[in-house]
């Protein structure tokens, strides 16, 4: 049942962790990714997100099978949301359920570990001064994901 | 042959298009087309990222005509 | 804002994530224990939870304040449930809010391993032929805590 | 001294009360009680978890009248 998505309605908290929870899986880590409202000290009024959305739900989807291949039997749920976003919309959330706690947790880290590396997604910043920035944007190289090793 | 690729995020910004076309020699490469793709703006990095049909490419790998190539900036989601 | 607490009522999953959730901390890690249908491929029908509640309380509260000195800034609930709870119910939940990541699920994680080691609560699980036993009670010495290590 | 000892889980099952009560020597010692709990059933661990006044307890705590004192089955918390 694990799967993932780029998504442009609001992410529903409870539902993706109902999603995963299951009667033989007693452990369930989540994360959440939230929009905070200053950046680098400067105040954020909202956060535009876009993405190459088609390659976008490719690195979800390969970052869950993943997932699955270091934590077996895991069900996990990895969403992104795209578009406008307001401080403390949540931006991007993980849920993974095992038998046991070791693996949820490692399974939900490792997505939104790879998620931050690899997946298309970039971030516009809106500041209270009425401009606005693209993140990352000034140090092209700094963050890029290498591609011998998106699949490593 | 000519490549067109897709351009998102900072990087339409730069070019003031999510789409440019670049002429490479035969038979086109991502190597080449990176190359080419830089020398469209000074503010594009050197080696920009370059996908090919949705997955991340090396410059060894041969782009035919149909591919889909897009130049990936830094990512930045979650 | 952080607290701890021994609780009756069933656990509101999502009214614990929002009380953690804050415009300045753009990572939330949770953690839900929920209960399995099974136990050593016994089918369990129920589990009935108790505590000794004043040292339960009391350890609880140590976990967070240790949590908070691991993760300083972090804001973190911890909760966990008492008395008879079906299968798939949540008997325990952490959910740690941080600027950063790393921060949240190192503060998530240290709880509950913590809380599986130390808090004075016991289970016992009710089977599907009618019989019950309290887990753990056969193995005396093999998991309970190091008094010298207790708040190590 | 009288020590009344509190008891839980499958301690309390073994015993077959929530509470006990164990007669050792002036001063009396986490450590004297810890030996005198274990001896009141062969269901009981040679060595069980002692907790004074809400805190685990090492045998070389002094119980005083008052104090509250709890014998700690393997705890199966989350």
């Amino acid at each position: 049942m694990s799967r993932s998505g780029i998504v442009a309605a609001p992410i529903d908290v409870a539902a993706i962790t109902d999603e995963v929870r299951d009667p033989h899986t007693g452990a369930v880590a989540t994360f959440l990714g939230t929009v905070r409202d200053s950046s680098d000290s400067r105040t954020v009024t909202g956060l535009e997100y876009s993405a190459y959305t088609g390659m976008a739900e490719r690195e979800m989807q390969a970052i869950v099978r993943e997932a699955i291949a270091i934590a077996p039997g895991v069900r996990i749920v990895a969403v992104h949301r795209v578009g406008n976003l307001a401080v403390g919309e949540v931006c991007v959330m993980i849920a993974a359920a095992h038998a046991h706690r070791g693996p949820a947790f490692d399974a939900c880290r490792y997505a939104i570990e790879e998620i931050k590396k690899r997946v298309p997604i970039w971030k516009r910043e809106h500041y209270s001064d009425g401009s606005s920035e693209w993140v990352n944007a000034c140090a092209p190289d700094a963050h890029a994901p290498h591609p011998e090793d998106a699949h490593a | 042959m000519n490549v067109t690729v897709r351009v998102f995020a900072s990087y339409a910004d730069a070019l003031g298009a999510d789409r440019a076309t670049v002429t490479v020699p035969d038979p086109a490469t991502v190597g080449a087309v990176r190359t080419a793709i830089a020398a469209l703006s000074p503010k594009l990095p050197p080696r920009p990222i370059i996908a090919v049909n949705e997955e991340y490419a090396t410059d060894d790998v041969p782009i035919s005509p149909g591919d889909e190539v897009a130049v990936i900036p830094p990512v930045a989601g979650g």
